[in-house]
């Protein structure tokens, strides 16, 4: 089987066929094809490649994994989202620097800046309250508001857009 | 002893205390407001009574309620943990006058020590050193300004019903002072209901190092030793350690004998906190009591091999401490990390459902967490989800034995800061035990890299691990026997499709 | 210190060694069977190489092998835990000859002590006192049974080779002298290769008593305080405590003294343990010493602060001590209860697959464990799937500790002894620390009693569970959205159809 | 909807009702049905039934349960099996104190009787190795051992059948 494995945010096919009972024939990529011993249980995947021991955990909702104290976003992509990720050439994130987007979900206390205004990077645009603690946004690029979406007292969830910036020329 | 005791609060901190109320026998029953039903602290008791909806103002701040649960669940005394109640003096009251036992100091110390000045004017009167500043919240933003040119910036914003770090802001210079000011003072309201601001010194290179006291109702007072806590963002702790690098034997009685004056300034009695702020000159100035079980506690426990939570109880239960100075020695080195869903290099919390949970075992690690593999991290509560503590024979050995820990530590589905820990236990000034509270503001070291090959892993996991679910769904369903045994499996996809 | 080390060992105390690797920075390198390709060993190491079968006599047992693996992965020293190859001179030399450091003690002194009779010969030569009884084997049943009657009964049978309660039988009358004798052969023979046993007198109130030593390259040679190892099941431990209930401050300078000297007689080097027995009257006799880490170290490391497993790797690599006798206190008191895959009643072996567990946390507990919540305990091996440890500042602390840190305990799909754990902890004598060897024959009190509600709580929560199922089910799948969010679900599924 | 539910060997008909998130309507046997909050995750099921909280955790194969330090068997059973246990009289166990089962995996060490033997309750009929140590199965009952299924050397399964005895009469 040929599967799409995202990873970080880079797409990746992996083939892997099973050879025996915790045994697979796997190729990453343009990589040779070799043999791993390798056994999946509700504890993730221990794999055995040569001597090299690798206990990788996988997330319940199978979209992230840890290894050796290191975190990371890892999932199957199912064959149509893998097309559809080819064509948009591997782009995964929202609107980049030129969206301000929600880190968390939370409440709005203070939005700082108004349409039009000219803002500097490191400058903040948005104090989002989450936790009890208050969080200042700030804009990572230069330019001008282009629109604001929210307004203070607003309840936001974690990834809503927020404010749009154009950005400076230059 | 107390039969049944009620704890008035959610998370680690209840999971802790009731773990000590199982200890000796006591029943442990709880609240919870209607987003935590099903949280671990409530899974942990024996009963528990609903007090309100998901925020804490109508749940686990309303006092009268907390007391009907009480009452109800056959509760002989309360708990309050750190934080939400236990350092409300009219609940304290109110406990008592509804024939409950407080599990804390007197109303009157509590509010004594809460309002910040009150408690600098007691403690001043009792010799003990304050930091320089004035002890009145500023009048208006004009004569805030006037103290703190006085004074010579760079200068501390402080709330007056403060804790925490809220409502606290240092300014280095006149030209941020207003928005510093206004900024304080929102984060103050909106924290305690109280916008007052005052302005103190700012003492360099500062150590914040706080000394565990306990008294009981016969008159004992007794210090058990202290802790650093300078390791700090948004004036936030993030990581304790017992005993201080930066204290010395002598330095510790010095400090020990001026926590127990304040102690006694105030007529304490049960476990509370004196917080000092300590100068790169070893001069150490009073900030604060707090009249409550402090989050880091646990390394003066397994320092001073005492269970403060088992002391509180019987001190509350109006029995003699039963220690003198002198039983109380340090053996040893203690550090906590405390694990924030919170992402580690914005400090941005990080609610969310846990997908993935492991933690740590074997010599010298204690965990207490108040989460589970199945937790939902609300976004209404604290973002800490558990306390991760090493002890070792010295203090090298516990920075080590809290890398493994943190190594070992799987959390799934949140952020957290665990990468923070690795980088401020490898940080130079960290490790030779010479830091103060601007570590955070200083450069860290880079997280630890992965191991090579570790991408590679990573993608023939996921890969092997869809193949295995794969070749399961060409299996048909229904030859299991006789029994349904798919429900956990079942009930668990529901929930993915679910969200 | 060495950079990378192979553990010769599974389950717990391949674990538990890999731990102190990891906190000293050491990469930690291991061996498996067949069947252990995947187990929680392997997990945690490096890497490791397959040694042969599941049968460990053609897998983990077979010296050559485990040599091969360490050089083959570049391991500079061997630790071979307990069990195994741990008391195995002929490996021991055969490490050293391979050129790797092997972390025990010097293989004379494990031959010298292997040998049950030469042990005795070698310490009774330096004054230690040993049970009376005939320095050797028996040549046959007819002179077994002699001395016997000579020593009178009842007797103790011991496999010359032997350990762990192999082999060994308690004798009450001639009647069934012969049954046990040649039960006693067969099990030695099995065990270790080598039917020899011997005859000696039983003691009575026997307590097991045994002191931990530390000896290094350099001349210093330390004792570790005691274990008080009564609780025994066939002559195998089950509970055991740091310090003994039954030994004072001068029994235990003067068990100490003569178990230092035990270990200079055979020019002991590392970690090791003297058992004594121990009469109701106090008098104290030799009866082995173990020339490993023992099984039960952990209540020693809590209560003096030591980490032995660093001990012996600091002394394996030449390193002094750099400890003297007055720098070993002890402090406070520490309880072992050893979870064992076996029916808690009955003695008997329980494998399986693990299918729900959860290790308890928080104030005075280490959990040394040697499975996971997906592992399956084979037959193969020792039954030990972890050790529960709880540290108190006195005994009834810790024994409290123990109780809570046992509920906590979820283990379903093997059945365990808790319940048996539950039950000692109950006892009258065990509470009040009067108990010797004979505990587990003398009735114990029932098992505390499930809470009112207990039956209809299980069954609304299983009918819920499968409501939950079915509900699910019904929902249509494919509807996750972009990604293939089900593979550990199906993984499950598959495992659960497939046995 | 209505399950049978074994418990330690006894069949219970209990009546689930979902009535909202995380509630249901309980009715266990001949019982009062009454309002239960609950929540069912990996963990197992949280139950506050009035004020009462207690977590049930269940095995992943759906047949242990565990609540407040104690373990049971329980499961679901389909309803197929239910009506199968309902006509056999809700027996569960196998043969009963006539027959000597293998209690574990393992290998047979020695048969101690022979068939027409006569044996007395404790008597020892088998010793069986497992995990390193020698177990000796005993008769529970007085009577003639009937047939023997093992022979030294065998390696048998748990729940073998190795020794049926015929009871003694009286």
């Amino acid at each position: 089987m040929r599967y799409t494995i995202e990873h970080d945010g880079e797409s990746t096919p992996v083939e892997v066929r099973r050879l025996g009972t915790d045994r697979y024939l796997v190729k990453i990529g343009d990589g040779e094809a070799r043999v791993i011993d390798a056994h999946a249980d509700a504890q993730g995947v221990h794999l055995l490649d040569g001597a090299h021991s690798r206990r990788v955990r996988l997330a319940d909702d199978g979209r992230s994994a840890w290894l050796g104290g290191h975190t990371v976003t890892a999932q199957a992509l199912d064959p149509h989202a893998a097309r559809l990720r080819a064509r948009r050439g591997d782009t995964v994130s929202g609107g980049g620097d030129t969206v301000i987007l929600s880190p968390m979900p939370g409440r709005i206390v203070q939005v700082q800046v108004a349409v039009g205004d000219a803002v500097v990077p490191g400058q903040g645009v948005v104090i989002i309250e989450a936790m009890k603690m208050e969080n200042e946004l700030r804009a990572e690029i230069a330019g001008t508001i282009a629109s604001i979406h929210c307004q203070a007292d607003d309840r936001v969830e974690g990834g809503a857009q927020l404010i749009v910036i154009d950005p400076a020329e230059g | 002893m107390f039969e049944r005791v009620l704890v008035a609060n959610r998370g680690e901190i209840a999971v802790r205390i009731m773990r000590t109320l199982r200890d000796l026998g006591i029943s442990p029953v709880t609240v919870h407001s209607e987003a935590d039903a099903h949280a671990v602290h409530v899974r942990m008791a024996d009963a528990s009574i609903c007090v309100g909806p998901e925020a804490s103002a109508q749940s686990y701040l309303v006092g009268e309620r907390v007391i009907d649960a009480a009452r109800r669940l056959g509760a002989q005394a309360i708990h309050p943990g750190y934080g939400f109640l236990s350092e409300n003096a009219a609940f304290a009251r109110a406990v008592t006058e509804a024939g409950l036992v407080w599990i804390g100091p007197p109303p009157e110390a509590i509010e004594t020590m809460g309002d910040k000045l009150d408690a600098r004017r007691t403690v001043e009167a009792a010799g003990v050193p304050v930091v320089p500043g004035v002890s009145r919240p500023a009048r208006d933003p004009a004569e805030a300004l006037a103290i703190a040119t006085q004074l010579g910036f760079p200068v501390m914003l402080k709330a007056s019903a403060g804790g925490g770090g809220k409502g606290m802001r240092l300014v280095h210079d006149e030209a941020s002072f207003e928005a510093a000011l206004s900024a304080a003072r929102r984060e103050a309201a909106g924290a305690f209901g109280n916008d007052a601001v005052y302005v103190e010194k700012f003492v360099v290179e500062p150590h914040h190092v706080e000394i565990q006291v306990m008294c009981d109702a016969h008159g004992a007072a007794l210090y058990v030793g202290e802790r650093e806590c300078s390791v700090q963002r948004r004036h936030q702790k993030v990581i304790e350690e017992c005993p201080s690098p930066f204290v010395d034997p002598d330095m510790r009685a010095r400090m020990g004998a001026v926590a127990v004056a304040a102690a006694k300034a105030c007529g304490y009695v049960g476990a509370g906190t004196v917080e000092f702020l300590v100068g790169g000159d070893r001069n150490f100035y009073f900030l604060e009591m707090n009249t409550r079980l402090q989050v880091e506690h646990p390394v003066t426990e397994l320092v001073y091999g005492v269970d403060l939570v088992e002391l509180q109880l019987r001190v509350a239960a109006g029995e003699p401490l039963g220690l003198t100075q002198a039983d109380l020695q340090p053996r040893g080195h203690a550090i906590e990390c405390r694990i924030y869903a919170e992402d580690p290099v914005t400090y941005l919390p990080s609610p969310g459902r846990i997908t993935a949970l492991t933690w740590p075992e074997g010599p010298g690690v204690r965990v207490d967490s108040g989460v589970d593999a199945s937790s939902t991290v609300p976004m209404a509560y604290d973002p800490m989800v558990a306390k991760l503590c090493t002890w070792g024979s010295d203090r090298s050995q516990a920075i080590r034995r809290m890398g493994r820990a943190l190594d070992e530590t799987v959390i799934l589905g949140i952020t957290t800061n665990i990468g923070l820990h690795h980088r401020v236990l490898a940080h130079p000034a960290f490790a030779a035990g010479r830091y103060d509270t601007g570590l955070l503001a200083t450069p860290l070291p880079d997280a630890p890299a992965p191991a090579s090959g570790h991408r590679d892993a990573v993608l023939a996991a996921v890969a092997i691990a869809q193949h295995v679910a794969d070749e399961a769904r060409a299996v048909p369903t229904g030859a299991a026997g006789d029994a349904l045994t798919g429900w956990r499996i079942e009930g668990h996809e529901r929930m993915l499709r679910g969200g």
